[in-house]
């Protein structure tokens, strides 16, 4: 059952991953990204996390790819402006891509996580527990982080804020 | 459910992150729409997430998952200057195509 | 202990400025805040303890240590020069002043968690602190479509090399269980070598991170970037975000990773080579400073890993002292260019033409910089030069040093394109005139690397 | 303390003239200068009575990878310091009612120079002793660079980079030596006792060898010294073949011969021959040079061979012959490059062809320039000669047939500068001497210094040679293996 | 006698330092008085030693220690016993009447200081070649008296071919010193010392003939080829004869050249310890002698004549020492410095008159015209030519009658060689003072008779070169032999060493001598008849053809030397500086810093601004990692 599910939602990640590399029209990348992040979402369901789904979805979804499509929109792109790459170009991508699959498999091939299983579920993934770790051991890199967000904040303001030249 | 979970092997996650990140690789390096590719890189910073997850979820310890908050952070905060970014250059040079970006070079 | 906060605060306190409409005398808190954290940062060298947030003890997170304590100083000191340079940098840009500074503070505050750190998640946000508020930074000159590009560049392959660097510490967290450095570095002592996974998540994060410095074959970022972006942010990279990236390097290596080192090793030993070579060889034929000092930066970084390399031996006093040495000369280079690029509007070498006639001092300025920046003693540069290669002849690296003695030759032919520049050729008759802040910048940076060249004295062998 | 005065005094002296200004820079200099030869003249007068023990000066000065502050003065420290103090107001001297742009700069760059100098003949520590010796580097190329003549941009960048590139692989070797040192430090008094594997004695060998090579110049390395002594200002080029070749040979002896005794004995063999080919290759090209400064050039690689070839030769007349030659060659050089200089600024040209006829209208310059060429042709009762004398039969009794070929120095040197002197002085007035009026007080002054000391060393040599002999035999015993 | 001993070199030095530092406050003339004071000065010096030094006696007089290095001492010493006493005397002697000749000679002339200061230098240095205690010093001298020669050959530096002539000898006899120097490093190495004495005590320990020291031998006498211009080396001494004729009388005839014969019996105990060497010596000497003759029928040139003479004589004592005849040597030293200086004055004396004129074929019918001149040279041309009695006669013969004891080959060639120099001497005679005058009427209108100061030394020479032979007079009448006995101490350790052939009975002896004396008369009376009588006259140059022109052109030796080693240095020069050092080892230096620009102009194309094959290249850069990573 578990792996039966984890065989239909792992290809629906990967198809919709495809989906987003190989379509020429950016508005279906975008719609087949989050295609894919609600797999993903499901997938860390199906792993415990619950109230990470949630922000998954909440933030990747609901945020970022708001903000993607709010850009493809806002700059009216399509497939026309669109020119992909060429030929040879995109098989050396492919190539690439491919190699360093290959090569990351098998180095990490050897590794054996089979025996791995997965622990009864447990309050890991429920809110209490992740906001208890994130305002204690994680406290610091938790402040930290607002640093982060105020910089990119007001770089974006800073960015894409229309001027006078 | 716990029992059927019980089955699925902590390697299948690893094959299948991998090979998500992997098609972000080839997303970045196939594509020339600089949106397209940065949606490639949200493939890739996903698939980190659900291989961090599975880590965590299968040695029970919650770390993994909290790392992932902090990895949806930067994610968010690296979108919103990239499409700052991206926005500032499209109004200067009316595309978002990478291959125009070459003034600078050798 | 909190220099770190205070640093922060720092930048908050920016923000804050602006809206009080204090924006005159911004640099001048921000030098006197950074006199101060530089005097509490000294503080803690007599006193090293565990930080503490909310009775909370976080050396899990973060690790105060010498290192850290040298390097925050060194980092402080760049960013006190580098702050010096900004008032006359964004004369015209005045409503954007406290953004850009606090931006700077909080690349500062970045870099000092990077020097720090001993939390894999305290590395990543570090790194993309610095990063993020670099991609800005870089294109901060949004009607420069050359700004534009060098940001988004630096954006694309930085936010590609974040995701590297994040699967590399999956897998080492996989592997090993944790992302805090202490318990990393047991087991990569312990079973490091024969956990494949571990393995290839190390490989990930020094590819990662060699990107972070510019290293070949993951360098081609940091010509274009160097370029494009305003002058004071190629300064800012090219000195304080470098050093504060190899420290970083230099605290995974030696905190994390020395169980595995003979695996990363003979990567590095070939990157190094190729870094040396590639760097140096390039830069023979740019015609562009800031270009040319992005290539001289890559070779710098082919420098640097020899330092890593020879970590085993405790390095850092070598790192340490050669990164003092190059941040000073750069920063003293672009004390002189800056002025001298804003007068001409050129960036390029011949931008130069005629400086030695026209001003003396400016040329002899920009001369000892280059000097140093070549290794030519007595100057800073030299000493830290020979500090780095008796460190790597000590660890057995003698065939990779005699090329890095080679490569450095390379190196005096393209710093001294811009000596001649000045000296045997005949510019137009623009006025140069520094202010009298870019003046004391460059004395101080070449007084100190003179001083240093001569008088080490307590720098050396400091963390 | 002595030493310490000697050492820095040219420091403060150059940057009191570059503060000076340009107008009084020249006098400035020569009086400092002067007092910098006074007080050397001071130590050697006591040296004799103190002996080297009084001159050493040694604190620490770098901690972590230890380097130490240490100088001395023993016998041949204080000769090439001499030479060096002696030489340096006579250069300056030279220089005055020649119109230097920017003197106050120039002046203080030939102070800056004077100090490094000191500073490599009296370091006794491997780092401290490369820091001056790639300080010297610094200011002569600026006074090329600034100074030179038309061609200097292209030419002075090569001699920089091709004798940095030597120096560097010095440094290197320096820092394998300071590991194979089991007390890691770079003193001499060490280096000279630790142990090194034959087999890297023999590689080491050539990491300082080169470097020594490329600055005497030993043929083939010599390439960049021609044009540099042509381009060079005429004070830069007394510099370089005055005294700084000697920065090669003294190393020779003082930094090679005694810490790689093996190497030596594996690669002196293939050394030696190096210089006497030079010798000989440099003499043959000299003889037809048309130019007098590249002639000049050619002969001081013809003489510096000799020298080197000399102390390879590991005897006691071979380093006693160098080290007299070396005072030799560096009074006569200057002299010669004088000359150059004095018949350049009356004529605008030093091509021979259109020079000649000068003996007629300057008799005076022409009885100096006469003795100064004898002295480099090694006429007996001249300094040159007890140096040649001494090398040869040192070569000689290194081997009898390369002292021969060595020995055709002897003939290809008068060859090519009784050729050159010819061509110059004598027959009838070369279209570009339209009239030369002979020295004014400088020049007198300088050339009367020169010329005296010239003869005075080829009467009596001995001091100089006692001075050096105790420190040679150390060295020379520890060349046996 | 210390005192007089170092005052002999030491007062010409002051004379030098005096003229040549203040010789331009001077009054004008003043200079050349005190330049043949200062000579005679050392003249009175060297009798009044002479007075009290006997004959087997030497004085040892240690300046200071000049060179020590290791366990070798060489000091600045001087030594002076009988050998060096006749050298002295001859130095000093004729060297002050050439001082004095000068005074006239000179007179007017530009440089006429810059004359006496050369001269002075020169004797000067003469003074320590022959004075010198050990070989060292003996160089300083040596390579002096090439300088002084160097200088004074070129005195008239205004012309290109005086300079030249002057730059041959001097690099010419550099070759010789070359020689002379590994001689000396041969011996300070086997022996450990320089000093001659202390040398020669060394070396009679050594087994006679040994191949050190027929080395050392040999070298030595390399230097001795060079300096007294001997086959091959001999080119330069006819070409020295652009010097003032002062000049060539005291350095090119008396003096400096004599200097290798000096050398040789200074050490003749080494010599004699290698009688190869002395063979070699011997064949040398007799080819120089007659090649030199030869060549010297041919001349027209006054000096040139005189010059090839000098050659030949020069040859002729080395076949004396060759012949072990070291006393024989000394002696023909001694006579042959007084009629060749002569015949140099008296030379000069002409061409003084002539204003210049040196080409004999525009002289003649000078006999009336400048009768002292005249008459000197004629007695002179009769001793050098061997006519009974005079100085020539006693001396030649001696050599002579030691050849036939040893070897009939050498005689023949020798005697030959003295007929054929009593011949050009004679033609040369004859074609200078007899007949009328060749040259134009202007020219003839201005000769005159030279003044005091230049035919008193004609006179006093001319009385030396008579008498001189009293010195030597053989065995045969009964006398002793003054010059001999005065040596023997020198020459007694080699004598004991040599096995000397039969001794010639006395008739035989005076049989030889009266040969000789006939063959002579007999040949100047050939000459006679040739010249005078028949009035034959040198073809113009044009015109000589056949083995007369191969004579005239000197066997084109200078032309083979030009050919085969000037030129190729020239072009080995050239080639080298032009084209091997520039093209070759330069452009090896040059290649590196091109490799490495174009190395950077070709890496530079890699970042080609895209960002697409940036991201490329970093993959493929990471699997490169790991693919090495995985195979290592």
């Amino acid at each position: 059952m578990s792996q039966l599910l984890f065989f239909i939602l792992s290809t629906m990640t990967i198809l919709s991953a495809l989906v987003v590399v190989f379509t020429h029209k950016p508005m279906y990348s975008v719609l087949s990204l989050i295609v894919c992040f609600f797999t993903i979402a499901g997938h860390y369901i199906l792993l415990n996390a619950q109230f990470l789904a949630i922000t998954h979805v909440i933030v990747y979804a609901g945020a970022i790819m708001v903000l993607f499509l709010f850009t493809v929109m806002l700059l009216n792109l399509n497939s026309d402006s669109d020119v992909p790459k060429s030929g040879k170009l995109r098989i050396a991508a492919t190539i690439a891509a491919g190699m360093l699959f290959v090569t990351l498999l098998a180095s990490i091939k050897a590794t054996t996580l089979g025996e791995f299983t997965l622990p009864p579920p447990s309050d890991k993934g429920m809110v209490e527990h992740v906001g208890q770790r994130l305002f204690t051991d994680y406290l610091l890199p938790f402040e930290i982080s607002s640093i982060l967000f105020l910089s990119a904040m007001i770089g974006a303001v800073l960015l894409a804020k229309r001027e006078k030249n | 459910m716990e029992q059927a979970a019980h089955l699925v092997p902590l390697n299948w996650y690893l094959f299948l992150s991998t090979f998500l990140f992997c098609i972000g690789v080839m997303g970045v390096l196939f594509r020339r729409n600089a949106i397209i590719i940065l949606m490639c890189i949200e493939l890739m910073l996903n698939s980190v997430n659900l291989l961090l997850v599975a880590f965590s979820a299968y040695s029970g310890n919650s770390d993994g998952q909290v790392f992932v908050f902090f990895i949806m952070v930067v994610a968010a905060a690296e979108v919103a200057v990239g499409l700052a970014l991206l926005i500032s250059i499209y109004r200067n040079i009316g595309s978002t195509d990478i291959d125009v970006l070459n003034k600078l070079k050798w | 202990m909190y220099t770190l906060i205070y640093t922060c605060c720092l930048g908050l306190l920016c923000l804050v400025a602006e809206i009080l409409n204090l924006r005159k005398l911004l640099i001048p808190i921000i030098l006197g805040g950074l006199a101060a954290i530089f005097f509490v940062n000294y503080m803690d060298w007599q006193n090293v303890a565990p930080m503490i947030i909310g009775g909370m003890d976080m050396s899990h997170m973060i690790q105060v240590d010498h290192f850290t304590v040298a390097f925050n100083g060194l980092l402080i000191a760049a960013a006190a020069l580098l702050f010096s340079l900004s008032a006359d940098f964004y004369k015209d840009e005045q409503h954007h002043l406290s953004d850009y500074l606090a931006i700077l503070l909080f690349i500062l505050s970045g870099a000092m968690v990077l020097t720090s750190f001993s939390n894999l998640i305290m590395l990543f946000l570090g790194i993309e602190i610095v990063s993020i508020s670099l991609y800005i930074m870089a294109g901060s000159r949004k009607f420069d479509i050359r700004s534009n590009e060098a940001g988004f560049k630096y954006f694309l392959m930085g936010s590609f090399a974040s995701a590297i660097l994040l699967f590399g510490i999956t897998l080492i967290y996989g592997s090993s269980g944790s992302f805090e450095l202490a318990k990393i570095s047991s087991f990569a002592a312990v079973s490091g070598m024969n956990s494949p996974m571990f393995l290839v998540g190390s490989l990930l994060m020094v590819a990662a991170l060699l990107f972070k410095v510019a290293a070949v074959p993951f360098h081609f970022w940091s010509p274009d970037v160097y370029e494009g972006s305003p002058s004071l942010v190629t300064t800012m990279m090219a000195t304080l975000v470098k050093v504060s990236f190899f420290a970083a390097f230099y605290r995974l290596m030696s905190g994390g990773l020395l169980g595995i080192d003979g695996y990363t090793n003979d990567i590095l030993v070939i990157v190094a080579a190729a870094t040396m070579i590639v760097g140096n060889l390039i830069a023979l034929s740019q015609e562009n400073f800031k270009r040319l000092l992005a290539y001289s930066g890559i070779s710098h970084a082919g420098y640097m890993l020899l330092a890593i390399l020879s970590l085993k031996t405790d390095s850092s006093s070598a790192l340490f002292f050669y990164g003092a040495a190059y941040v000073l000369a750069t920063i003293g280079a672009f004390a002189v260019a800056i002025p001298v690029f804003k007068a001409t509007g050129k960036e390029t070498v011949d931008a130069f033409d005629g400086l030695g006639r026209k001003k003396p001092f400016l040329a002899s300025m920009l001369t000892l910089s280059m000097l140093s920046l070549a290794g030519i003693p007595p100057l800073a540069g030299f000493l830290g030069k020979y500090y780095i290669f008796s460190e790597a002849i000590k660890n057995g690296y003698a065939v990779l040093t005699i090329l890095a003695v080679l490569a450095s030759i390379v190196g005096v032919y393209y710093y001294f394109k811009v000596i001649l520049a000045m000296y045997t050729k005949t510019g137009d008759e623009t006025e140069v005139k520094p202010s009298l802040l870019y003046t004391i910048v460059m004395l101080v940076c070449v007084g100190l690397s003179l001083l240093l060249g001569v008088w080490p004295g307590g720098l050396m062998g400091l963390p | 303390m002595m030493t310490i005065l000697l050492l820095f005094f040219p420091l403060i002296a150059s940057l009191a003239v570059l503060l000076g200004g340009s107008k009084l820079a020249a006098k400035l200099a020569l009086g400092l200068a002067v007092v910098e030869l006074a007080i050397t003249g001071y130590v050697v007068s006591v040296f004799q009575a103190s002996g080297p023990e009084a001159f050493y000066v040694f604190h620490s000065w770098i901690e972590s990878p230890k380097v130490s502050f240490h100088l001395g003065l023993d016998g041949l420290s204080l000769i090439m310091v001499l030479l060096t103090n002696f030489l340096t107001p006579i250069i300056i001297l030279s220089a005055f009612n020649r119109n230097t742009p920017h003197a106050a700069g120039y002046f203080s760059l030939i102070l800056l120079m004077q100090f490094a100098l000191v500073g490599v003949f009296t370091a006794m520590d491997g780092l401290l002793y490369y820091i001056f010796w790639e300080l010297a580097l610094i200011p002569i190329y600026f006074i090329a660079l600034r100074w030179g003549g038309e061609n200097r941009v292209a030419i002075t960048l090569k001699f920089f980079i091709y004798t940095l590139a030597g120096s560097l692989l010095m440094l290197f070797g320096f820092i394998m030596l300071y590991w194979y040192n089991p007390d890691q430090s770079f003193d001499i008094r060490e280096l000279y006792r630790i142990y090194i594997t034959d087999g890297n004695q023999s590689w080491l060998f050539w990491m300082f060898f080169l470097a020594f090579a490329i600055k005497i110049p030993i043929v083939p390395f010599h390439t960049w010294q021609a044009d540099t002594y042509r381009e060079s200002p005429t004070q830069g080029t007394m510099l370089l073949s005055g005294i700084m070749l000697k920065m090669g040979t003294y190393s020779l002896i003082r930094w090679l011969l005694p810490i790689l005794p093996v190497g030596v004995a594996t690669w002196g063999p293939l050394a030696i021959t190096l210089c006497v080919v030079g010798i000989v290759y440099a003499s043959i090209i000299a003889i037809k040079q048309r130019n007098l400064k590249n002639l000049l050039a050619y002969s001081s690689l013809a003489h510096v061979g000799l020298i080197a070839a000399g102390i390879f030769a590991l005897n006691i007349q071979g380093l006693q012959g160098s080290v007299v030659q070396m005072v030799a060659h560096g009074v006569n050089v200057v002299g010669l490059f004088f000359c150059a200089d004095i018949i350049f600024n009356r004529t605008n040209t030093n091509e021979t062809n259109e020079l000649g006829g000068i003996r007629n209208l300057a008799p005076q310059f022409t009885t100096m320039f006469m003795i100064i060429v004898l002295g480099s042709v090694a006429l007996p009762l001249t300094n040159g000669f007890i140096g040649e004398f001494l090398l040869l039969y040192g070569v000689y009794e290194y081997n009898t047939w390369l002292s021969v070929f060595a020995g055709l120095t002897i003939i290809l040197g008068a060859v090519y500068m009784l050729r050159m002197f010819k061509k110059v002085m004598l027959g009838e007035t070369g279209i570009r001497v339209p009239e030369f009026p002979d020295l004014y007080w400088n020049e007198k002054l300088a050339l009367s210094m020169l010329v005296i000391v010239i003869i005075a060393m080829g009467i009596y040599p001995q001091p100089i040679m006692d001075m050096a002999e105790p420190v040679l035999q150390t060295i020379l015993n520890k060349t046996v293996i | 006698m210390t005192f007089l001993g170092l005052m002999i070199p030491l007062l010409p030095l002051m004379g030098f330092l005096v003229n040549g530092l203040l010789g331009k406050f001077l009054p004008k003339g003043s200079t050349g008085w005190i330049g043949s004071l200062s000579v005679l000065a050392s003249f009175v010096c060297v009798l009044l030693l002479f007075k009290d030094l006997g004959a087997a006696q030497a004085i040892s007089i240690d300046v200071f220690n000049w060179i020590s290095f290791g366990h070798i001492d060489i000091s600045f010493g001087l030594w002076i016993d009988s050998l060096t006493m006749i050298m002295l005397m001859v130095v000093t002697g004729v060297g002050f009447l050439i001082h004095l000749y000068s005074i006239g000679y000179m007179h007017g002339d530009h440089g006429f200081t810059r004359f006496f200061t050369y001269l002075n230098l020169f004797i000067f240095f003469m003074l320590l070649l022959v004075m010198g205690s050990n070989y060292l010093m003996m160089f300083i001298g040596w390579e002096g008296v090439g300088l002084c020669s160097y200088l004074l050959i070129g005195f008239w530096f205004k012309n290109e071919a005086y300079n030249d002539a002057a730059q041959k000898a001097f690099v010419m006899n550099r070759i010789g010193d070359l020689g002379f120097l590994m001689g000396m490093f041969f011996i300070l190495f086997h022996f450990g010392t320089l000093d001659i004495q202390a040398v020669e005590g060394l070396a009679t320990g050594l087994s006679a003939d040994s191949t050190l020291l027929i080395g050392i031998t040999l070298l030595l006498f390399v230097g001795a080829i060079g300096k007294s211009a001997q086959l091959p080396l001999y080119t330069w001494l006819p070409d020295a004869m652009a010097g003032p004729t002062p000049v060539s009388a005291l350095i090119h005839a008396a003096t400096m050249v004599t200097a290798g014969i000096y050398m040789v019996v200074r050490s003749n105990v080494l010599f004699a310890m290698a009688p190869t060497t002395l063979t070699v010596i011997l064949w040398i000497g007799v080819a120089t002698s007659v090649f030199a003759a030869v060549i010297g029928l041919k001349q027209n040139d006054i000096k040139k004549v005189l010059a090839y003479s000098t050659v030949s004589q020069l040859g002729l004592m080395f076949a004396a020492l060759g012949l072990g005849a070291f006393s024989s040597g000394i002696f023909h030293l001694v006579t042959h410095a007084f009629f060749k200086a002569l015949l140099f004055l008296g030379a000069g004396s002409v061409i003084h008159a002539l204003h210049g004129e040196q080409d004999i074929r525009n002289m003649g019918g000078l006999k009336k015209l400048i009768p002292v001149t005249y008459l000197t040279f004629i007695l002179a041309a009769l001793a050098i030519s061997g006519f009974p009695l005079l100085s020539g006669f006693f001396s030649k013969d001696e050599i002579l009658a030691h050849a036939f004891e040893q070897d009939k080959v050498v005689w023949t060639i020798l005697f030959i060689s003295s007929l054929l120099t009593a011949f050009y001497m004679f033609r040369l005679v004859f074609l200078t003072f007899f007949n009328n005058f060749r040259g134009t009427e202007e020219t003839k209108h201005h000769i005159h008779e030279s003044p005091w100061t230049m035919t008193l030394p004609l006179i006093i020479l001319c009385v030396l070169s008579v008498i001189g032979g009293l010195i030597g007079i053989p065995a045969v009448f009964h006398v002793s032999h003054l010059l001999d006995t005065y040596l023997s101490a020198v020459t007694e350790p080699s004598a004991s060493l040599l096995h000397h052939g039969e001794k010639l009975s006395h008739s035989l002896e005076i049989g030889l001598m009266t040969l000789a004396g006939l063959a002579a008369i007999g040949v100047i009376l050939y000459a006679r008849r040739k010249y005078i009588t028949l009035k034959a006259m040198p073809e113009a140059d044009s015109a000589i053809t056949g083995l007369p022109k191969l004579i005239y052109h000197k066997f084109y030796v200078d032309e083979i030397y030009e050919s085969w080693i000037v030129k190729p240095v020239f072009k080995m020069s050239e080639w080298f500086g032009t084209f091997f050092d520039k093209q070759v080892v330069d452009r090896l230096v040059n290649a590196t810093a091109d490799v490495m620009d174009s190395g950077g102009k070709s890496l530079r194309l890699f970042q080609t601004g895209n960002t697409g094959f940036y991201v490329f290249a970093m993959v493929i850069g990471m699997v490169v990692l790991f693919i090495i990573r995985l195979l290592i």
